[in-house]
Formats: structure tokens, sequence, C-alpha cells
């Protein structure tokens, strides 16, 4: 599997999901900055938490204007692999890759704990390593990961399957408990907690791997996706 | 503006020095060393320079008597941060400051730069900052105003340190009257790198450029709170405000941009320093002082926010992220190329100079013509006849307590503020960014790894501000103790220590007796542990209507650990581990937190304190540690026994079945050098032979029961029931 | 030159945690005559150009930057100044 | 009953990272006609009571909680409203 991790000025995670790839499920995978405009040839696209030009409009709002998110729109359309995490969540629903926005947690604070999980799905190119109902503890790390959408948009998402992970104990006050969920086609993911932070026994938590292990099945032998 | 600035002969009459906090000797002090009189400009360089905060006027002779130096040392104190070697070609830098006072008038701004201006010291000496530690204290009267207090102080720290991607790994949180109207913000951050990059801050080499990059100055933070008296005279400019806003978005490319200069352009920095206090004039007299040069620059070249900025308010501005760094003539595009691609600001706005004068040019008028040494060498230090407080001549009587129901004592301790967990606080910072943390907050020490190195870094920041109110000399030294104490229980060898000096008026002679004698506790204590002291800062006149606050060195400190596979957390981990307890207890209870519950007051003398015992326990359970024959640790410190177990049983929901001498007041009892330790069933002969007497066998881990017999009570409880009160305690009173 | 004053409200739908925190702050403190609060953003842009051109371009910026229209609508009106 | 329309501004000198960050992008995107970005907060707030006594209040609101008055201003306008 060949996979971009995208930087964005503000990006915070991209060092951490490149080590995830790289020296932990030993994939091939690079840094690639937000003004580059092809994302040919690569199998996945990794979207990183952080705060994508400061988040101080809405988080992930400016990102999208990024000369690379044209090029991301192509490749999601060419059913390439795109996962945002965290900050990269949000930079996808803002850009409309993924349905719905994240707002700020019911408490207003910012909130980093280990949070359990429940695999809602697991036949996505993101879960296929989990079983359905499998409980997890991936790390969260936001102060808007609140997702919302409208009741119509909610009713397609749950009819469609596409919600991938579910909070256990609602943390943040998502509708449906939603922690993570693909788009209609199921190429793309967007997901709050951080599978990159849980990849490692010596921090804590391996419950992540199972993330990059179900997109190294989902793109084995996968031609690399053209522009 | 401009023409409001009154002339050299009205600044002697009219005196407006004394409004920007200088004395009448020293504006004569400075005119006789100039031979001539200063003008507005320049009197405003002195008072920024020769502030306590950039000359430590009163501090400097208390500073000398620390022990700063080893073998390991690096680089010591006097540039932005301390420099430890830890092996493999690696060391760790750090350093912590103070952001009291602007925290207490504006508290997220405060605290959220109080965090960018420490991280900037630590990436200007090349290190990569990798961990930042809060240490905080707050009045213990939850009124509206302490709350907002708290929650926009965290709030700010989280804004900050989250945003820019340092995780935040541990701190702690204090409440004590002492502090209600003088909250503490002391913030430490930590940063690794490798051994052959270190910078310094320095302006050295004729015709070399000084560059000047990061965020336009503003008037915000010019000479703290003076500037608003001084300047804010007229009626429009009621709307204006000299509150300072930080940009971690900015800070982060600056950042980045900055080491990549240190790693990719050796060749072209001399040096780089940030923009802290007294802005653009501390950091560029600073270089060129230290070189040992001059220095020219135009002030009309310093990317400004606003219009119609003075001299006096371009070199005074705090203006937040900002760096200063000295660029080998000739490779200046390449620099600038570089901040470019960064999208930050950079140019070059002057140059070093050969002799010692520094000069400032402004429409091109020479504004400013003076001798760099006399904005940072020149300045006189003071001494106040140190007196001790009368309350330190007649202590109160020892405290003895009076247990009913141990039970109940129990309970009621657990949910005293300063024995509550602090986790809906510390939760709110991002404790993992950069996948490093093993140890996050919540137990003895954060913990992170160093990439590419066997190797990881514990560190601790801990004050003890009620302890050295009862003894300054025992209350500093034990406060050292307890930061090794930290390191220590979670397997690492403590390496060296920074700390911020919290005071209050030193000109007061019983101030100025505790801050000597507690820095002879600390000096002390620092020669047992073998921590040298590497960085460190001061904050002094924490007083409000003449009533100070307690003594209160914050030690920030740092230790290495060698094998990864010997890291010790302090949970339980399972059924059937033996419980040991190192160190003696005693009666000890002033200054306790069960004298605190049963009086609402810490009085007292100090008992029970022995350095070299001390020592002795921790390399013992280091030791033991490192032979990996332990499967927990924690050190015992506010709430003693009672409060230890119950931080060690909560994350697994662990209990203890144990039988004890100990009676049920000592399970409260504060005596120092103490931990307890869990060890595996089949450990247990190895352990025993190792440490010898040096631990006694407390009682088993349980699926959940706590049940004590000691030497007048039985205690019959369970770790959900106590760990619960623990948890939730402080969130309730802070609603 | 033209400033647009701009008004970015969360949609009727939308629950706004940080509304409902200053309400309940309200209610708290004893004033139970707050009836509702609602939080917005408040913003002011100068352009530059002719005001049938200004006023498309404004609303292409709320749109596509100022309003997250998944969730947010925004009204806004134009002035014209001088510099 | 009384609707508070409340605007919320930073004083004069303090710096805005979110206005910077929104004029950069615009012009990053081509838009060199926008001169100047202004962000603030707007809140609406519905109050029972009497005109003299709801000014008052949403005085004091504004200056102890919507506001923070070490950077920030406020303005505000009351309009009698029927529920
Ligand atoms: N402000 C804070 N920031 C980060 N961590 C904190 C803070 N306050 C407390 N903690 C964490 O809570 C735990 C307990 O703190 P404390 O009671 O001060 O420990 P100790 O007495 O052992 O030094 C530690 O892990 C500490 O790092
Ligand atoms: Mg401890």
């Amino acid at each position: 599997m060949k996979a971009a991790v995208l930087t964005f000025p503000g990006s915070n995670c991209d060092e951490d999901l490149l080590w995830a790839v790289k020296e932990i499920a030993r994939q091939e995978a690079t840094l690639v900055p937000a003004t580059t405009t092809t994302l040919a040839g690569y199998d996945l696209v990794l979207v990183p938490g952080g705060f994508s030009y400061g988040d101080y409009l809405r988080s992930g709002a400016i990102a999208k204007f990024a000369p690379v998110m044209t090029a991301l729109k192509t490749f999601a359309a060419n059913g390439g692999y795109v996962l945002g995490i965290c900050n990269g969540f949000q930079i996808l629903t803002e850009a409309g890759l993924l349905p719905g926005a994240l707002q700020w947690n019911t408490s207003l604070t910012f909130v980093c704990e280990p949070e359990p999980l429940i695999v809602a799905n697991a036949t996505t190119a993101f879960s296929n390593q989990y079983t359905a109902g499998q409980k997890l503890s991936l790390p969260i790390a936001h102060g808007e990961g609140n997702y919302y959408a409208d009741d119509e948009t909610l009713a397609a998402i749950e009819a469609n399957d596409q919600v991938v992970f579910r909070y256990a104990a609602n943390p943040n006050g998502s509708l449906n408990d939603i922690a993570g969920l693909t788009n209609a086609a199921g190429n793309v993911m967007g997901m709050m907690p951080h599978p990159e932070r849980a990849v490692e026994a010596l921090l804590g938590s391996t419950d992540g791997l199972g993330v990059f292990d179900s997109l190294i099945t989902a793109t084995k032998g996968a031609a690399h996706v053209a522009d | 503006m401009l023409q409001t600035e009154p002339t050299p002969e009205q600044i002697r009459e009219h005196k407006p020095y004394l409004q920007l906090g200088l004395t009448e000797a020293e504006y004569d002090l400075f005119t006789a060393r100039l031979g001539r009189l200063p003008n507005y400009t320049e009197v405003g360089l002195q008072s920024g320079m020769w502030s306590e905060h950039c000359a430590y006027k009163y501090s400097k002779p208390i500073l000398k008597t620390f022990w700063t130096k080893n073998e390991r040392v690096l680089m010591g104190p006097g540039e932005g941060a301390g420099v430890i070697r830890i092996g493999e070609g690696k060391a760790v830098v750090f350093k912590a400051e103070s952001h009291n006072h602007p925290s207490a008038v504006e508290p997220y701004e405060g605290a959220a730069t109080g965090i960018g201006g420490i991280i900037r010291d630590i990436f200007s000496i090349g290190a990569k900052p990798v961990a930042s530690l809060d240490s905080l204290a707050f009045g213990n009267q939850f009124t509206a105003h302490n709350q907002n207090l708290i929650e926009q102080v965290v709030a700010g720290i989280g804004g900050y340190g989250n945003a820019i991607g340092i995780p935040t790994v541990g701190g702690e949180i204090q409440f004590d009257a002492s502090y209600q109207d003088n909250p503490l913000v002391n913030a430490m951050c930590v940063g690794v790198m490798d051994e052959k990059d270190i910078q310094r801050g320095q302006a050295a080499g004729v015709g070399n450029a000084i560059v000047y990059v990061g965020a336009k100055t503003g008037r915000d933070g010019i000479n703290g709170a003076s500037f608003a008296s001084a300047q804010f005279s007229k009626e429009e400019d009621a709307d204006r405000s000299a509150v300072q806003v930080g940009d971690p978005f900015m800070e982060k490319l600056l950042t980045d941009a900055c080491l990549q200069v240190t790693h990719e352009h050796q060749d072209a920095l001399v040096g780089m320093q940030d923009m802290g206090a007294a802005g653009l004039v501390s950091s560029s007299a600073e270089m060129a002082s230290k070189a040992g040069f001059g220095m020219t620059l135009d002030l009309d070249l310093i990317p400004q926010r606003e219009p119609g900025m003075t001299p006096f308010e371009i070199m005074l501005s705090e203006s937040q992220e900002r760096m200063l760094l000295c660029v080998r003539a000739g490779y200046e595009q390449e620099v600038l190329d570089l901040f470019a691609a960064y999208d930050l600001d950079a140019v070059v706005c002057g140059r070093v100079e050969p002799g010692h004068q520094y000069r400032l040019l402004h429409h091109g008028e020479v504004v400013c013509d003076i001798p760099v040494s006399l904005l940072t060498d020149d300045v006189p230090t003071y001494t106040t006849v140190p007196q001790q407080p009368a309350r330190l001549a007649h202590p109160a009587p020892d405290f003895t307590p009076t247990i009913t129901d141990v039970g109940a004592t129990w309970r009621a301790l657990l949910a005293l503020p300063n024995i509550a967990s602090k986790r809906h606080l510390f939760q709110q910072y991002d404790a993992q960014v950069q996948t490093n943390t093993v140890i996050a907050p919540g137990g003895d020490a954060g913990v992170i790894r160093v990439r590419g190195t066997h190797r990881a870094l514990a560190m601790t920041a801990d004050s003890n501000g009620r302890l050295l109110a009862l003894d300054p000399e025992i209350g500093g030294a034990i406060t050292v103790a307890e930061a090794a104490r930290n390191l220590v229980a979670t397997g690492a060898e403590p390496l060296g220590i920074t700390d911020c000096l919290n005071y209050g008026d030193p000109s007061k002679p019983e101030v100025y007796y505790e801050l000597q004698e507690s820095a002879k506790g600390i000096v002390a204590a620092t020669k047992v542990f073998n921590t040298p002291v590497i960085s460190g800062n001061v904050s002094l006149y924490n007083e409000t209507s003449g009533v100070g606050i307690h003594p209160t060195p914050m030690i920030g400190m740092v230790g290495l650990i060698e094998d990864l596979e010997a890291i010790t957390t302090i949970a339980f981990k399972e059924a059937g581990d033996q419980v040991y307890l190192f160190g003696k207890t005693g009666d000890d209870y002033n200054g306790s937190s069960l004298q605190y519950l049963q009086t609402g007051a810490y009085a007292g003398r100090l008992t029970g304190f022995d350095l070299q015992t001390e020592k002795q326990t921790q390399d013992t359970v280091l030791a033991a540690i490192r032979a990996h024959l332990v499967t927990a640790a924690h050190d015992l410190a506010d709430g003693g026994l009672a409060a230890a177990l119950v931080e060690m049983g909560a994350a697994n929901r662990l209990g203890i079945q144990g039988t004890t001498a100990l009676t049920s007041a000592q399970l409260f009892a504060e005596t120092q050098g103490r931990f307890i330790v869990t060890v595996a069933p089949a450990a247990v002969a190895a352990f025993e032979a190792q440490v010898g007497a040096a631990a006694a066998h407390l009682g088993v881990v349980t699926t959940g029961a706590i049940t004590l017999q000691l030497a007048d009570a039985t205690i019959d409880t369970t770790i959900a029931e106590l760990a619960t009160i623990q948890e939730e305690a402080l969130a309730c009173q802070l609603k | 030159m033209y400033k647009a004053k701009i008004f970015v409200n969360y949609k009727q739908s939308v629950l706004d945690p940080k509304a409902e925190v200053i309400k309940h702050t309200l209610h708290r403190l004893g004033q139970a005559n707050v009836r509702d609060v609602k939080v917005g953003k408040y913003f002011e842009v100068l352009l530059d150009g002719a005001e049938e051109a200004v006023n498309a371009q404004v609303e292409t910026i709320c749109d596509q930057m100022l309003a997250n229209v998944n969730m947010e609508s925004y009204r806004f009106t134009l002035e014209e100044v001088t510099a």
C-alpha cells in the first residue's frame, strides 16, 4: 500500500500518522504538502489531525481551500481510499466529501481521553479487520467533535450503513453516537478518535492497528488509483 | 505620539521614569554612566532592561548560590533554556516560566501566552519541543471569579498547547487561601535535540545581519501595566487594550521554520533568541552583549501592526510569536526564502557592528546610542537585610489528630480539592500528540520516549508553598525531594531541574528571608539528588494589598529512563500482587492535609524529613524497578498512605487487603521519603532479597475490596467507593 | 469601497451548545426572565469594487467560507464607505 | 419582551489571528480587493421585563459574561418584540 499523508499549515498529527503507517504498519508513506496538485499513484490518502490554519474560523474551514483539496476530490471521485482523522474528518465534511458537520462538544471544552467505541460496521475498507459489535478503546482529543447532520441526511447515513464507529459513552453530543462514518460510496471515511495513537503497546493500546490493517487488506493488489 | 514625548530635560525634571518602575537612583546611575541625559526612548529601554524580570536585581545574589553544573550539563542558566546530555548523541532542553500576573489580569490569554513564551525558549536552543507541563495555584474559595479564572487558565493552556501540537504530560493544580488574589501560572517545556545542534542567543561578527521573524509588532504588553496609565491618557484611547493575544498557528509555523534553519542552514545561522519580556530590546541587546559586539537596528524595517508606533513602543512591545536571528552576511536571502515558504514575515532589520554601541535608527534619526552594557550588565543588584518572619520564630505546637471514624476521615480527605483528582481539568490538554507519551497526566510523572534512541524522559513539576510557609529551608528541600521521588517512581534517574521562584515583594525583609532560606534548602537538595539547576525564572511581587503569597518555588525536574521495559506506572496491575511500603512512617501531621481537614489550617514545625534517608530510599526503589522486580510504584505525598492507595487502585478498580502496625492517624501522616510498590508473586523472593529491610510488607492487591487491619481500627470498604469520591469531588465543587 | 456586515447563525434545527451553556448559566444565576439566547458570528469585510460585483463576491465568501451551510445560515448588508 | 442584539468586538491594538487568517486566505484565493476583515460575535437575547431594567441587565450580562472587557468592547440595541 502506498499512502499519502497530507500536511496543511497547522496540522500536527501528520508525523504521527506517517510513523504509524511507515514504522508500525510497514507500508510506503510520504508527507504531501497542501500545495500539491496531484495525488496520482497513491492507494490511500490520509488527512491528519491538528489545527489546520489555526482552525480559527471553524475547524477545517480554511483547509478546504488548499490546492491539494481539488486533487483530493478527484482522487476520491475515482474511488481512491481517503481517511480523515480528527481535524481530517472536519476538513472532509467542510469540503463536502463527507456528509454533516462537526460542532463544539456539548461541554464546550476540549477533551483528551481514551474513549470506548463500538464497531458498527465491519465490512468497510477501514474496518474489515474488526468484527461488528467489537468494543475498542481509542484516544480522542478534540474540542469540536460533536457530529451533526440534519434529519434527512442522518436517516440516509443509517439506511446506507455508513456509520463505522459509535461511542459507547458519548463524550461530545454527537448525533446517533457517531464517532466515524463513510461516504455513500464507502471509500472515504472520517473519524474523530485517533487510531494512529493506538498502534504501540508501549503507548498503551494497539486497538487502532485494525484500521490500518483493514486498509492494507482493502488495497492489497489494488492498482494505484489514477488521478 | 512622538511630539508628546518629553525631552531629556523634562525627563530629568518630571521623572516619568518613576511610572516605568525605575528609581531616581537608577536613573541617576544610568545618566552618569552615559555621560549625558538620556532621551525618552533610552529611558524606556532602561526601564525594560533594568526590570526585575530582565535584570534579576533582587534575585541575582540568590541565584548565584544555585548549583548549576555537573558532567552532564551542556549548557546551564543564562541562555533561553538549559541543556543536559542524555546519551546516544541526544540532549534534553528544558525551562519553566511564570505568567502569574498576565494570567490574573486576563486568564485565557495570559496562560496561553505563557505556554507560547516557554516554547520559544526551547526551540531557540535548536530543540524540538516534545512535552509541556503546567503548575497552577489558585485560591481555595471557589467564588464565581475564581471558578472563571480556573476555567479560563486551563482553557488557555489547552488552547495554545493543543493547537501547536505539544503534549501536556504533567503538572499540578493546588488550592490555597494564599493564592486567592495571586494565582500562579507556571509553564514548563521540554525539548529534545542532537547535541551537535545547540544554538546560542548571540549576535557576533561585524556585518552579520539581524533578522526579525514572525508576528508583526503591535502595541501589546508594552512595559506591562505602566503602559496603560502612562500612554492611554487620551479619550480615543479608551477603546485600546494592551492584552497580548497568543497565536498558536503562527507559533507552530515559527517553530518548524526556526528548527529547519538550525538543521539545514547551520552555515548561515550565528545565533537565535526569542523575544520575551522587554521584547525587541532585550533580545537584541542580550545577543550583542553576549557576543561582545555592537549593533544597529533600523526600526523603520520592523514589521508593524499599527501605524505611528514610536521607537519606545516598537522596542518594548511584547507582541508574541517573534524571534530574532543573527545571520551570517551573504546568507540572508536563503534564510528569508525559508521563512517566506512558511508565509512568515522575515526582514533584515540591522547589522552587527564593531565596538559596543547599541544604536537605533527611526525615520532617519538616531534615537538611541548607548553602550550595550548599560542595558545588560551595569544594572545594580539589591539585597535586603533578611528577617525571620514572626510566625516562624514561634511555630504552633505539634498537631495531634484525633480520629474516631477512620473510614469517614478517609472519605472526607479524598474530597479535599488538593487531594481530589484533577482529571476533569487536565483532560482538556492533549497529552498524546507526537505519539511518544508513555505516561500521560495522572501518574507520578509524565514519561515520553525519545525517538531514535532506546530511552525515555520522565518529567514533573512540583511546588509546596504551604510547607515553605512553615519552614522555607526544609520546605524548599522537600520540594526538590518530592520532584525526584515522582521521577523515581516511574523508573527514572533524576537529571536536573528548572525552577520558577514565586515570591512576594523582595524588598520586605521577611520575604527576602524566605527567598534566601528556601534557596538554601533547594541547593542542599539538588546536590544530594545530583540535579543541578539548568534554567529558571523569577516571579516576585506576587502581592495584593500588601499580603504576599506563600513562598512558592516551583521545581520542574527531568529524569532519564534507559530501559523502556522498566517504566513503571502507579496503577495496581493484578490481584495477588504483593504490596510493600518503603520508608518509615512517623507522626508527621504538621502541614498535612489531615491537619487542614480537621483544623482548617496548616501549622507547626516540619518534622520527619532527612535528605540522606530520602536519597537512600529513592536509590533502593529505583534499583528494584530497574531490576524489573516491581509492577507498580507510587510515591506518598499529600494525604499520605490513604490517598496513595486509592490513586493506585483507581485505574483498574483493584483494592488491597493488608495488616499493618500503623495507627488510623498514621494512615494520613505525611512523612516524606515514602513509596508504595507492588511485586508479582513470582518476584517476591528476589525483591525481598534485594531491598531487605527497606520495605515493609503491607498486604496484597485484591479484586476491589479494601480491608485494612490497623493497630487501632479495621477498615472495610471498596476501591469503587473511594475512587469515585476522589474522581468526582473537584468537578462537583467547581460547578 | 463597500463594507459588508455579515451575520452567521446556526440554523433553527441545530442545537447550539454555546447558547445552551449561556442560557443555563444565566438561569443558574437567577435570571429566569431570559427566554432565549442565540450565539452567532459577526464579520465586517471591506472590499473595493462595484456594488453588484461586490454583492456576488460576498455571497460566495459567505457560502464557501464564513458559514458552513450544513448547519449555519447567513445574511449580510452592504454599505458604501469611503476609506 | 425585549430582544437584545449584542455585538462584541476586539478592541483596537488587540491582535486578531482569526481575521488575519481569513484575510490572508482570501488574498491567496485572488481576492485582492478585500481590504480588511473584522471578526466579532453576535448574540441575541430575549428577555422579559421593563425596558429600563432589561437594559441594565443586558449591560451586566455583556460586561460579565458575553464580552471580555479586558480586550473586547460591546454595544447592543433593545427592541420590543412579542412572543
Ligand atoms: N495542571 C495539570 N496539568 C497536567 N497534569 C496535571 C495537572 N495537575 C495535576 N496533573 C496530574 O495529576 C496527577 C496528580 O498530581 P499531583 O497530585 O500534583 O501529584 P504528586 O502529588 O504526585 O506530584 C499527576 O499525574 C499530574 O501530572
Ligand atoms: Mg506523586
